[in-house]
């Protein structure tokens, strides 16, 4: 039971908190990134594949560098204070996991290997319109023929779908249940748009396009998207903790020197207040976002579930009180593409409902509160 | 006390339904609908049919347009304008600006300004904040320095909304720096085609330009277009926001909001009884706060609102602001391709790429035109006494 | 559509706040009153017969008044705003209200008449162990045998039960459905104790005692009772109205006079802004009551359910709210019994929980929400 | 970061829930769970259980009857000792003047008051609020007059709790009454038996008495008493309310309140899916509240709090106030019945009829041992820096 980090851990965060700073400390650099496609700054990420961050999670053998959740967890708090560009979470943690958790040998050492050397980009293509954050697929079919697989269908939004050049698909299997292949990003029909945070989405059309089975050819493996899923939300969580961190140190500092009425705005004790509870916000989150990734770091799919959809609700529910107070503090600038806050709020809504929404977790959360007396954290894991 | 409407009323409600739907363009009620932004033009041509009809500012003074209507008739055209998707006459002109020439301008003036107000023909802006006067209008410093027959006008504006259309600008300025904050100032009227007049939009967080700085440099304003008394501003600054506050709570359009995404959403709302309940919450909170506007117009008095038209800005906004929030939410994962564009042919439901936008948009509400904070510091002084 | 008040509806709420003004102006009095069985004041229910206001609600041939939802409403305001433990709501509203919706002409003149006149004191036993606000009987059942009737099983919790010189009972009925029924007061064993706020309520057993059928002997009046409950929760809401008014008097008040750190209460900003939420609250509550009040003077059962639903969730909310900071605002002083405003945050509880609270009232109202495009209060009516 | 315990720590958790689940009494643990008023008896017997075993007052130096424990073992500790129903230590002895005295007391004042505290011989009161000093302490006016060896104290104390029980007080006083405010004060012990002291218990909005007034006429205490400097008592008065603020958040006694409703209510709770869902938001915000629990103790240094222990007392008593209106919700119409005592012969579940006394008398969680506006105003000051 230790909340802290031993020392490889801050020198981690230190020196990715160095890298991304020096990248979007100035605001004005992340506007920029987001402005035009791909949306991120190559630099940068060849920046962090150098430093090891895109292979961090995965195996030595792999090409990765073998850390743990901790670690992933740490990289995410720090592209989240700066609210990044970079799609770590969608091509490292997502699309690296399920190749990590499903790929063979070969795939495995083939595609994490370029995608820790910075030399491919991958997206996770799953969502589909009309579906809401499921762990299956249903919109994009999978056809086998001649020993050859094909795949069909829109997914829709894909996070860096246009840039990557790889995709991992999920789609429905000929005999039931839901396949992951891996398809060249050239091969498919890619629409490409900036979400409203800056994120870069796109369509992504596959008409009959030729796929390689991940991992073992028809095997359902809904119930291993559904746990690098988990995982993606815990370390969603941790991105949207850093940018909680920001939005408050923000507002604290703005109200220290923003004067209305001919004095600062701490003055009012009914902001200061409101700052205050923005703080409790931001501890409970915190220890609730060092938990989950705790939890991940215990690897119980049913503990990861769970822990997964209750730091979702907690960030859920923060990221919202916390992003709209920061703007309401700030008052005008706030709402001011020029000014920082309100991209931060931009993201935070993003994170929220990338994965699942704090409703969707209650919803889960709900089906079960009658199946225990009560919630340990030292027990789930 | 009496909850039915009269004959005479439930007739008159009729026959604004009767017009709204009819007689405004198709285009323009569902570009509203659907939470589009309109342009100038659209804009410019709701509000000259309404004007032709003499629906544009019914509460003005009968000899400039006015209908000396009843505070239930007023209520009504607001609420089936809002209904119908009819883009309410522009605030700047009919709400602000409007009525203050007629309560305190000149023959001269209201002869000049309030026919081409009333139909657009001049667009207004509004000139009161400025970057270290946001909350706290009287510390404004741009200032106006007579000069002969004009004023001569530097300093800097923000916050203007729609500026980039404005063809006039009613300012306040500084008009004498040694008076205690409030009482040197006064309120001008200035071309915006004159020279030394830079507007520069901002950008905003959803992407849109709708607000804007304006600079004034060396800029020549007559005499004349002084309204008011020199440095009486401050009067005419209160009675103005005072008319704001009323028009401000977008009960209609908040009901017709959520009424829509019931419906669009309506398979996934039917599947979740906690999205049902926060729907009951919501359509609760708005019966309360519409009877409460009915009650409220009921008891103010020309030119002095009742104190607790600040409980309608303030939960006015907070409850367009949590629908707006509801949305995102059964938008679902659709709501990340904010900025996917029918252009760009996604394949997710139009409505849905366009609720994160309008979400973080309406930030904005609980802001401006009297922050939320403002709000509360009118109810706790003016109404509590504390 | 208009809020205000006629003359004579002024000059009523002004000869009821005068009256009970008097008796419970001083809180004092109050708590002595609630103190002792019967738990209210019988001199000041002699007065309130006198002024008519025992039989406000009923026809003129009945010995009532025949005045309407309004009046009564405001009777309850005034009742409110001094937390009168008078059980106007549970003998006038109710238990008369049943009389009169249900009873023959005989039984309106007999009962109405001796209740408007301060003769009888009516208790509805209605609520039962293990029920929750339901419309309908199921553990005191009716039983007929040679044209007799009798009743057994257990009512409680029954307001002003102990008291009562008659009880309306519900009672299930042979042949399905829910009967009511007149008893004799000291028919019954009754076990009287002293609610949270004060209110008297009794545990009413019935062990096979003769009762009179109220109206058509064996008719099911579930529908009368689910109606009369609703006017009920709309007259519970007005009383609740004139309880909140009082705590936000108070407390701005109590942030005027009282002194902290040197300077009145009123100088903190935070505490101000609070007190500004609380008008907030009470505003709409306000609305919202006038128009319930309102939809029950247009008679239509279905409206009124719908109606007193409503005010019955924005109530609860708001009622929660306002005692809570009431309380909160004046600090310690707020938890003792020997200050007001403790005992209108315990009475604004008990109005909560008398008919359904606020949760039950949005479970029903959720149960519809679809059913409708939108909420307009003028076609409702 | 770890999440898993150590062996180690697996079987001191076993350890302390063996000894609570059966060395203390069962009927006291029964009516802890019934949130059943304690008897003076009871509490005094269940803390010598406690001091018998070394478990009373863990966190005191370990010459006075203290364990060593590491921050985590505390948590544990006071965490099973919750989970068991076992109350906890009084307050006023293990965690208020126990600490003090050892702390900043003579050699003659531990030994003569620590081993009688630990083990409850000495029933402490603590006379800190005054009618006009409540949250701002530094007005407090009940003054100590130097007298040859003794003081001499006049004056009155307000929201004592339990002083009705109390053996001796130790007591805020001011003994330079022309210094700063917060200079002169100083800490007196006194033993409530000497003459001129008077108590007089309030009743509270449940019907119970759990405050009291302590009123000082004459009142002669030996020199002797004092703890710590003369006019140094605002340094003891901090150390005091920064325990007191540590061991003020309920997590534990909460979570098996709620655990205990659930079960109480189950079928209520089974058929309906918003109570289910309130429920959910209660064990989540429970479970952040442990957590940062855990968190914060891990970084409390000796007599000087983590600042974050203005969350835990902020959010502890939040939550506990919510499960108490969570619990009167799920009792229904039965939570009218709160003055039936068994006695009576309710035909109602006990347990519905003692949850709105519960309610209400738990909205003194956020107004004593500093209310959560100080709280905020220790987070937005020491923390913030606003």
């Amino acid at each position: 039971m230790d909340f802290s980090y031993d020392d490889e851990q801050e020198a981690l965060r230190d020196a990715v908190r160095g890298l991304v700073g020096k990248a979007y400390g100035d605001y004005e650099n992340r506007r920029q990134a987001v402005a035009e496609a791909p949306g991120f700054n190559e630099k940068l990420w060849q920046q962090m594949a150098e430093m090891g961050l895109l292979g961090l999670p995965f195996a030595e053998e792999d090409g990765g560098v073998g850390a743990g959740p901790v670690e992933i967890g740490i990289v995410c708090q720090e592209l989240g204070r700066v609210i990044a560009p970079e799609p770590y979470l969608a091509s490292v943690v997502l699309a690296g996991g399920l190749v990590a958790a499903v790929g063979t040998a070969e795939q495995r050492s083939e595609v994490l290997g370029a995608l820790a050397g910075g030399e491919r980009v991958l997206a996770f293509a799953h969502d589909e319109p009309g579906q809401r954050w499921s762990a299956s697929a249903a919109g994009v079919t999978a056809s086998e023929s001649d020993g050859g697989w094909t795949l069909s269908g829109t997914k829709e939004p894909v996070v860096a779908g246009e840039r990557a050049d790889q995709l991992v698909v999920s789609a429905a299997l000929p005999g039931g249940g839901t396949g992951l292949f891996l398809v060249d990003g050239s091969a498919a029909t890619r629409t490409g748009y900036r979400g409203h945070d800056g994120t870069h989405a796109a369509k992504v059309e596959l008409d009959g396009v030729t796929a390689t089975p991940l991992g073992e050819a028809g095997a359902d493996v809904t119930s291993s998207i559904a746990t690098v899923l988990d995982i993606g939300r815990v370390m969603a969580a941790n991105q949207a903790l850093g940018a909680m961190q920001y939005s408050l140190r923000a507002t604290s500092e703005y109200l220290k020197s923003r004067k209305q009425f001919g004095v600062t705005l701490n003055t009012f004790q009914a902001l200061t207040f409101r700052a205050a509870d923005m703080y409790v916000s931001l501890e409970l989150t915190h220890s609730l976002v060092d938990w989950a990734t705790m939890v991940v770091e215990g690897g119980d799919p049913t503990a990861v579930a769970d822990a997964a959809a209750r730091v979702g609700l907690q960030v859920s529910r923060a990221g919202r009180h916390i992003g709209q107070e920061t703007i309401q503090l700030h008052g005008g600038i706030g709402v001011t593409a020029e000014y920082s806050v309100g991209s931060y709020m931009a993201h935070l809504t993003a994170l929220d409902h990338l994965l699942g929404d704090g409703g969707h977790h209650l919803r889960g959360l709900s089906a079960a509160v009658m199946d225990h007396e009560d919630v340990d954290p030292l027990t789930v894991a | 006390m009496q909850l039915q409407l009269s004959e005479e009323m439930k007739a008159f409600r009729e026959e604004m339904r009767t017009f709204f739907t009819t007689e405004v363009s198709e285009e323009i009620r569902t570009a509203v609908a659907e939470q589009r932004e309109l342009t100038k033009e659209q804009i410019v041509e709701s509000m000259r049919t309404l004007n032709a009809a003499g629906l544009a500012v019914p509460h003005w003074p009968v000899e400039w347009g006015g209908r000396d209507w009843s505070e239930l008739q007023r209520h009504i055209w607001h609420e089936e304008m809002q209904r119908a998707c009819v883009p309410a006459p522009l605030a700047f002109n009919a709400s602000m600006i409007g009525p203050v020439i007629a309560h305190f301008g000149t023959e001269e003036q209201k002869a000049e300004f309030l026919p081409k107000t009333a139909n657009l023909d001049i667009w207004w802006s509004q000139g009161f904040s400025e970057p270290d006067a946001g909350s706290d209008l009287a510390s404004l410093r741009c200032a106006a320095v007579r000069d002969g027959d004009d004023f001569v006008v530097n300093g800097q504006k923000t916050w203007t909304t729609l500026g980039q259309y404005g063809d006039w600008i009613f300012n306040l300025v500084r008009t004498d720096p040694e008076a205690k904050k409030q009482a040197g100032i006064s309120m001008l009227l200035i071309d915006m085609t004159t020279p030394g007049v830079t507007v520069r939009p901002i950008e905003l967080i959803d992407g849109g330009y709708e607000v804007n700085e304006v600079f004034f440099e060396d800029v020549r304003v007559p005499a004349a277009n002084l309204v008011g008394d020199l440095n009486g501003g401050w009067t005419i600054a209160k009675f103005l926001l005072g008319n704001e506050r009323v028009g401000v709570a977008p009960v209609g359009a908040t009901k017709r909001s959520l009424a829509r995404f019931k419906e669009l959403a309506a398979d996934v709302i039917a599947d979740d009884p906690l999205l049902r309940a926060r729907i009951v919450e919501l359509e609760n909170e708005l019966l309360a706060l519409e009877l409460t506007a009915l009650r409220v117009v009921a008891h103010s008095t020309d030119g002095e609102p009742h104190p607790a038209s600040s409980v309608l800005k303030l939960k006015g906004t907070e409850l367009q602001q949590a629908v707006s929030e509801l949305a995102v939410d059964l938008a679902g994962p659709a709501s990340l391709a904010g900025g996917a564009d029918d252009a760009t042919g996604s394949a997710l439901d139009p409505w849905a790429r366009r609720v994160t936008p309008t979400y973080l948009n309406f930030r904005k509400a609980s802001i401006y035109g009297g922050s939320n904070e403002v709000q509360r510091q009118i109810i706790s002084r003016t109404i509590l006494g504390l």
